[in-house]
């Protein structure tokens, strides 16, 4: 009416009408519940239902968690506590077992005064991953990139740092040669050539060469042996090992997958799929039980490292999967035109293919990240210590038996703070990317 | 006319080995053959050695033995004198029934919580991208454990059943819920049943043929038939019926508190906690992703489609049925079975609970008990193989049916 | 120097590792014990809040450490699970398994392992709430029993419920903290593990007086380390080194005054032959003279160990038993030093 | 039409560019191009047209082999290819090719779309790479948009670094398929500038285009295809003015009738 008013008396009005206010029940908190709680009678059933359901969620859960106890030295002492301050058998938190074992929690059995490394270590990733994540960042860190997961390999196990130093300069020799090389066009020869003599160094000289530059600058951290890993440390450091390790594998997967090459293509296949028919679950126990069997007699590494190569095996096959669909969204004139410029099939993949498709693909990799750990908690089945085994340990000293919901509430917020800040990320670069596509 | 694929029959030199299109990939692919033929060539070798120093061998006559240990919730009958091989035989269709119950239910979940979460009630909205974050952001063990907890604590104990100041009733005076599982009325196949179980399945055929029917008889004519109200009755009438007429074949198995002794339920079928547990915790997680696979769906189906049925003057109710529906489907089936493939997998965290699930039982403790670990885990990755394969192979014959559709 | 697991792996740490040798000599050469043990059982092997592995069958790991190694530090506490723990110790994973297992023939003879001592002479038993109102384990027909799943407790039970022509319905359970919580919340009328472990549940309790431990033991639970089958000297120093321990209970030699009595010969020849001022009984087993003084040196005698983490003044509050020394009583029987 | 093409085309040489003899080549079943043969001379500026489906496109794609033909020969400046990938390479460096969608690298700067294949196919040094692709840029008239990236220009500007691209290899031969059907009207102009510029340097050409303006003022040939035969080839005036077979005729007064 209003508008059929304006449209058709408004020219023969002679004074401005000042804006006005909407009717009253068009405004404020009114408005809004009448718009988005109570707008009909389906939507006041569904209303009243989720109440009910909030109220019902909550009812015991929040003030449980308010009474919440801070100070104890045990269980019995919380109780002992609670039963003073509420009464007899009224439900409380014990938060004590927290604020007494958080470290353990975080950090596994993790050196106390050593816990400045896996920080550090996080850090250096963080930066390390900041060219990679937000296109926006100077590229000069690339260097750092390449650099990060020697530094933080040395920051986590400690030792000297000349080991992981050596363990580059192997790629650093590899690389050199390939570039030689392949400048003078013989790419297959240059690939082979570098590959033997990264390989030749690893094997002969690295171990000398870290030996003569340790004895002459003795740069080294106090070892920290696998086991004291734990926590989310350990779920952290299984996690990113398994997805960043896995990258160029499954890099290699896509290809093979989408290769012309039937033999080659049906074996990315084959691999791809029993790898992902077979749960995680296992796989793991593959890496405890049955991988000593595969491997020469008396071949005996530590338990982590197991489980770090089969969680790269089993997520290589995942990030295959994704890294295929970022090669199968790129438009074929790509090809076309690498093809018709004369550049080589691993000139136009390296040049041309794999840049666009990672960062197509870098959304996937996250989300793949987001579940694979979550599934470092699977490694508690086979008796590592990520936080639910942690939490139960913790359950096994005499001080803390009786607890129970509130470790496993403090892991759950840990893991829902970290997973919900990544696949927010997540989210938040395939908008852009979907944007920058058109 | 020369043919360009074969040059002037000229001696064939091995450079053509990388530098012709023709065998080069042959090189490849025979290079990439030996290399892995090599791989499995070192793995075997070191196997066959490991295996001789430890005086183990390669055999699946374990599974014969009597396996000596009682599983708690079986689907066919198993004592503990069993051997080993029906313990897993046990444990596979545990596996498989968690499975079923849960994408049964994840899709129920997941379907209705991706559609509230598109609602326009703020509350009921929030609530659900609430769930679909709290359950997508924890892992699935942590929520496994907490889902079993909470079953246990809020359920009441057997003997709060018992005698006069029970404090605790079943439900309906047939299902009982408790701390150790819930009791639910078995039916009982007693003379007759077979007949009975003929004449449901023709009224279910006589139901679907009515539909059909009546569909035709609208296309054809215009006017269109009542369908929900005659189905149900061709579906029900029959039925009971024959089962007045047969004498009742059917009886039920109600459970019943005993009357001596520890307090238990007698009678009926007990699904163990632990197994609604890790029924419920997959289907309220993977029901988590799934909605977010709904919600995507419909909202991938454009607004414009929606319009143009409305303009068009189909009504919101037929407009989802007949326009967005059979649209959002194309988006959301495939995922839908990617996530069914995770849950069927996920199945193997039953250990947090102690389900006897494949993995208890084969993977578990008879490979604990006769120190078979090569065999039963070749076993049990081959099972889950199997189902992944049987899985993804319906997935991709619906594929090709939707592609179909778009020609 | 130690290099760098990332370097290790490069190098493909396996293919360096020489054909198994004798084990004393992979631990020499290694520096440490790699000894399996439980990932967390109240009383036998849990790390406290900094870290730091206790218990009954940690304190047996480190006096083998000190005993070969000379350093009672020098063990790398390797946590396992029921259901790998032996596979783990045959593919060489650990040196020692102490991990609560129980010797059985099959173990013995079919999983290839040696069992060289018992270290704790354990039995089967049920926790059951009070108000249950039962106070015997043949009045449980129709209960339903958390159990432990990969253990020999599980077969037990199937055997004992067999045999007394009773119905019982097992809920198994993951590990000892899912049991109690499972137990306290109603899902099993009565908890079976063993006797050590009811007692260590049930004092965890918020009201340890509603529940009891029902008088029957069902089954044998000799309790003991385990080793690799073949390896006999190695068998040699793990049995040793235990009774090593029992002997001193016996002798009454302590960690707090084994120092003085190992200085000179006593008087007693048996102390002088096991503290090694007389006759050279270490060498026999390939170890030095003092090893036996720092074995109890470690964590004091068996009776010692016992008492501090199991006794009647933990909080687990185990009597000794059957585990008391023969002399008062026991099963606790080391063949003579001489 | 515009101040370049008025100058005369350079004259044509007699050296052989391409020389295609006996040609089949199939998809499967289906017969794509049927027996062509086809002399390019050094020089040379060919518009290839016909109806759409016609096998222009397939027939310039197979002269750098990105189809692989079945049977005949292709011979490219004294290279026959061949399953022989050394000789394919070499033909490909040579071969300059522009595309219908222009298929630039959006992750690389137009700069960078330049240098890429001098660098790591001709192994140029970085600078001198740099300094030719200046130099191209300059000739297509975009220099100052040497260090944007392909998204950010018109489809016009696009087109043009494409050019650029192919040019900085220093092609003998440049093919072009539909360059300018992806363009809006008000672009097409400033490619088919470049082009005559091209042109008028003396550039081998072969040309998949509906634009009839181009061939009239550029090119020295005018090949009509149909049903994957080339059904008439003559010069441009004669062509237009005087087609011989009835298709041609058809598809002339399709394409200038309105």
């Amino acid at each position: 009416m209003s508008e059929i008013h304006a449209e058709t008396v408004a020219f023969a009005r002679d004074t401005m009408m000042p804006p006005a206010p909407p009717p009253r029940r068009e405004t404020g908190a009114v408005r809004w519940m009448r718009e988005n709680l109570f707008s009909g009678p389906l939507n006041i059933i569904l209303t009243i239902l989720a109440a009910w359901l909030l109220w019902l969620a909550l009812r015991d859960l929040l003030p449980w968690a308010w009474r919440g106890i801070w100070q104890a030295g045990s269980a019995s002492e919380c109780r002992a506590i609670r039963d003073q301050l509420y009464g007899e058998g009224v439900p409380a938190a014990c938060w004590a077992v927290v604020r007494a074992r958080w470290r353990q929690l975080l950090f596994g059995f993790y050196p106390a005064d050593g816990l400045w490394r896996p920080l550090l270590a996080l850090g250096l990733f963080l930066v390390a991953v900041l060219p990679v994540l937000f296109s926006g960042a100077p590229r000069r860190l690339l260097w750092l990139s390449a650099a990060a997961p020697f530094v933080i390999v040395w920051l986590l196990w400690g030792g000297s740092l000349w080991g992981p130093v050596a363990a580059a300069l192997g790629f650093v020799v590899g690389w050199a040669i390939w570039a030689a090389v392949a400048r003078r066009g013989n790419a297959g020869l240059a690939l082979l050539l570098g590959l033997g003599a990264a390989l030749a160094w690893w094997f002969l000289l690295a171990r000398p060469v870290a030996a003569g530059l340790a004895s002459v600058a003795p740069l080294a951290l106090v070892p920290v042996e696998s086991r004291a890993f734990g926590g989310f440390t350990l779920s952290l450091v299984i996690g990113l090992a398994g997805i960043c390790l896995s990258l160029p594998l499954g890099v290699l997967l896509a290809l093979a997958r989408r290769s012309e090459l039937f033999f080659i293509s049906k074996v990315a296949v084959a691999y791809i799929e029993v790898i992902r028919g077979v749960p995680l679950i296992v796989w793991l126990l593959v890496a405890q039980v049955v991988l000593n069997y595969f491997l020469p007699r008396g071949t005996n590494f530590d338990i982590l490292l197991r489980v770090i190569i089969m969680v790269t095996l089993f997520s290589s096959a995942y990030i295959a999967e994704v890294i295929r669909g970022g090669l199968a969204a790129l438009p074929s004139g790509q090809y076309e035109a690498a093809d018709a410029l004369g550049l080589g099939y691993w000139q136009a993949t390296r040049l041309i293919v794999l840049p666009q498709a990672l960062k197509i693909s870098i959304p996937g990799i996250v989300n793949s990240f987001i579940g694979l750990f979550k599934d470092t908690t699977l490694v508690s089945i086979i008796s590592l210590f990520d936080p639910m085994r942690i939490s139960s340990t913790i359950r096994a000293t005499t001080e803390w038996g009786g607890i129970y919901w509130e470790l496993y509430v403090f892991v759950a917020l840990v893991f829902f703070a970290f997973c919900f800040a990544m696949s927010r990320y997540s989210i938040w670069l395939e908008r852009r990317l979907e944007r920058s596509h058109r | 006319m020369t043919i360009a694929a074969e040059p002037p029959r000229r001696a064939f030199r091995p450079s053509q080995l990388i530098n012709d299109s023709r065998y080069r990939g042959l090189t490849i692919q025979v290079v990439a053959l030996l290399l892995l033929a090599g791989l499995i060539a070192y793995l075997g070798h070191n196997l066959v050695v490991n295996l001789r120093a430890l005086g183990k061998d390669f055999d699946f006559g374990f599974l014969g033995n009597r396996a000596g240990y009682d599983i708690g919730q079986t689907l066919i009958s198993y004592t503990n004198n069993d051997t080993h091989a029906r313990a897993a035989l046990v444990g596979m269709l545990n596996t498989l029934l968690v499975a079923a119950l849960g994408c049964v239910t994840a899709t129920v979940i997941g379907v209705l919580a991706g559609v509230l979460r598109l609602s326009k009630n703020w509350l009921i909205g929030r609530l659900m991208t609430v769930y679909v974050e709290l359950f997508r952001n924890v892992p699935l063990l942590l929520w496994i454990v907490l889902v079993h907890a909470v079953l246990s604590n809020a359920t009441p104990i057997p003997a709060e059943f018992r005698g006069e100041g029970a404090t605790a009733s079943m439900v309906f005076g047939v299902i009982a819920f408790t701390a150790q599982g819930t009791f639910i009325p078995w039916p009982v196949w007693g003379e007759g049943a077979e007949l009975l179980t003929v004449v449901l399945l023709l009224s279910i055929l006589a139901a679907l043929v009515w539909r059909s029917y009546a569909r035709r008889r609208q296309m054809a004519t215009g006017r269109p038939l009542p369908v929900l109200w005659v189905a149900l009755a061709i579906l029900v009438l029959p039925t009971v019926l024959a089962f007045l007429l047969l004498g009742r074949p059917v009886t039920f198995d109600v459970p019943t508190m005993r009357e001596t002794g520890i307090a238990r339920f007698n009678g009926g079928v007990n699904i163990l906690n632990s197994l609604v547990a890790l029924w419920f915790a997959l289907a309220l997680y993977t029901g988590a992703f799934i909605a977010e696979i709904v919600r995507g769906g419909i909202l991938a189906v454009s607004r414009g489609q929606s319009e143009a049925a409305f303009a068009l003057g189909l009504r919101p109710g037929r407009t989802m049925r007949l326009v967005i529906l059979p649209q959002a489907l194309r988006v959301i089936v495939p995922p839908l079975i990617s996530q069914y493939l995770n849950l069927t997998k996920n199945t193997s965290l039953a250990v947090a609970v102690g389900y006897a699930d494949l993995r208890a039982t084969l993977g578990g403790v008879t490979m604990n008990q006769t120190g078979r670990e090569l065999e039963s885990i070749l076993l049990l990755g081959l099972f889950y193989l199997v189902v992944s394969l049987v899985i993804s192979g319906a997935m991709n014959v619906y594929n090709r049916r939707i592609a179909l559709k778009e020609r | 120097m130690k290099t760098s697991v990332m370097l290790g792996t490069l190098a493909l740490a396996g293919l360096a590792g020489a054909a198994q040798a004798a084990t004393l000599d992979d631990v020499k050469a290694r520096g440490t014990l790699n000894c399996g043990v439980n990932p967390g059982l109240t009383g036998f092997a849990a790390p406290d809040a900094s870290g730091t592995w206790q218990g009954f069958d940690v304190d047996l790991c480190r006096a083998i450490a000190a005993a070969a190694l000379g350093d009672p530090a020098k063990v790398n506490y390797i946590p396992l699970s029921g259901e790998t723990r032996f596979t783990a110790l045959a593919a060489g994973e650990v040196d020692v398994l102490a991990r609560n297992s129980t010797w059985t023939f099959s173990r013995d003879t079919d999983l290839k392992l040696d069992f060289p001592a018992v270290n704790y002479y354990d039995g089967q038993g049920f926790l059951a709430p009070r108000a249950l109102g039962v106070a015997s384990a043949k009045e449980l027909d129709g209960a339903t029993v958390c159990i432990q799943t990969g253990t020999t407790t599980e077969l037990n039970l199937a055997d004992f419920f067999r045999v007394n022509n009773i119905t019982y319905e097992p809920v198994p359970i993951a590990n000892d903290a899912e049991g109690r919580q499972q137990y306290l919340a109603g899902a099993c009328d009565v908890y079976t593990t063993d006797a050590s472990g009811l007692a260590s549940v049930r004092a965890t309790f918020e009201t340890p007086d509603d529940h009891v431990i029902l008088p029957e033991i069902i089954s044998k639970e000799p309790l003991g380390p385990a080793v690799r089958h073949g390896d006999t000297e190695w068998a040699d120093i793990v049995r040793w080194t235990f009774y090593a321990l029992v002997t001193a209970e016996e002798l009454g030699i302590t960690a707090a005054n084994v120092a003085e009595m190992a200085a000179a010969p006593t008087e007693n020849p048996e102390i002088n032959r096991l503290l090694g001022t007389e006759d050279e009984y270490g060498t026999m087993a390939g170890l030095d003279q003092q090893w036996a003084v720092r074995v109890v040196q470690a964590g004091g005698n068996y009776g010692e160990i016992f008492e501090r983490n199991l006794g009647e003044s933990t909080s687990i509050g185990l009597a000794r038993g059957l585990n008391a020394l023969w002399t008062q009583g026991g099963l606790m029987y080391a063949p003579p030093f001489r | 039409m515009t101040d370049a093409a008025l100058a005369p085309p350079p004259p044509v040489s007699g050296e052989v560019a391409v020389q295609i003899t006996g040609m089949n080549k199939w998809y499967g079943q289906f017969h794509v191009l049927r027996d062509i043969d086809l002399t390019v001379t050094k020089g040379e500026r060919i518009v290839i047209c016909g109806p759409s489906g016609s096998g222009k496109s397939t027939l310039i794609r197979c002269i750098n082999r990105l189809e692989e033909h079945q049977s005949g020969q292709i011979v490219v400046d004294g290279t026959e290819l061949t399953s022989n990938l050394k000789n394919v390479d070499k033909v490909r460096s040579e071969v300059g090719m522009v595309f219908q969608h222009f298929n630039l690298f959006p992750h690389l700067t137009v700069l960078e779309n330049c240098t890429l294949a001098p660098i790591w196919v001709r192994k140029v040094p970085k600078r001198e790479a740099e300094e030719t692709a200046m130099h191209f840029l300059h000739k297509v008239r975009i220099p100052e948009q040497a260090h944007k990236y392909p998204g950010q220009l018109s489809g016009g500007q696009q087109q043009r670094v494409a050019i650029a691209r192919s040019l900085c290899m220093r092609p003998k031969i440049m093919l072009f398929d539909e360059p300018t059907s992806a363009l809006d009207p008000e672009m097409i102009k400033e490619v088919l500038d470049t082009m005559i510029e091209l042109a008028r340097d003396g550039m081998t050409m072969l040309c998949v285009t509906h634009e009839m303006g181009f061939a009239q003022a550029v090119a020295n040939r005018v090949i009509f295809m149909d049903q994957g035969q080339i059904v008439e080839q003559n010069t441009p005036r004669e062509f237009f003015n005087n087609p011989r077979s009835e298709r041609s005729k058809l598809f002339l007064s399709q394409i200038l009738g309105h």
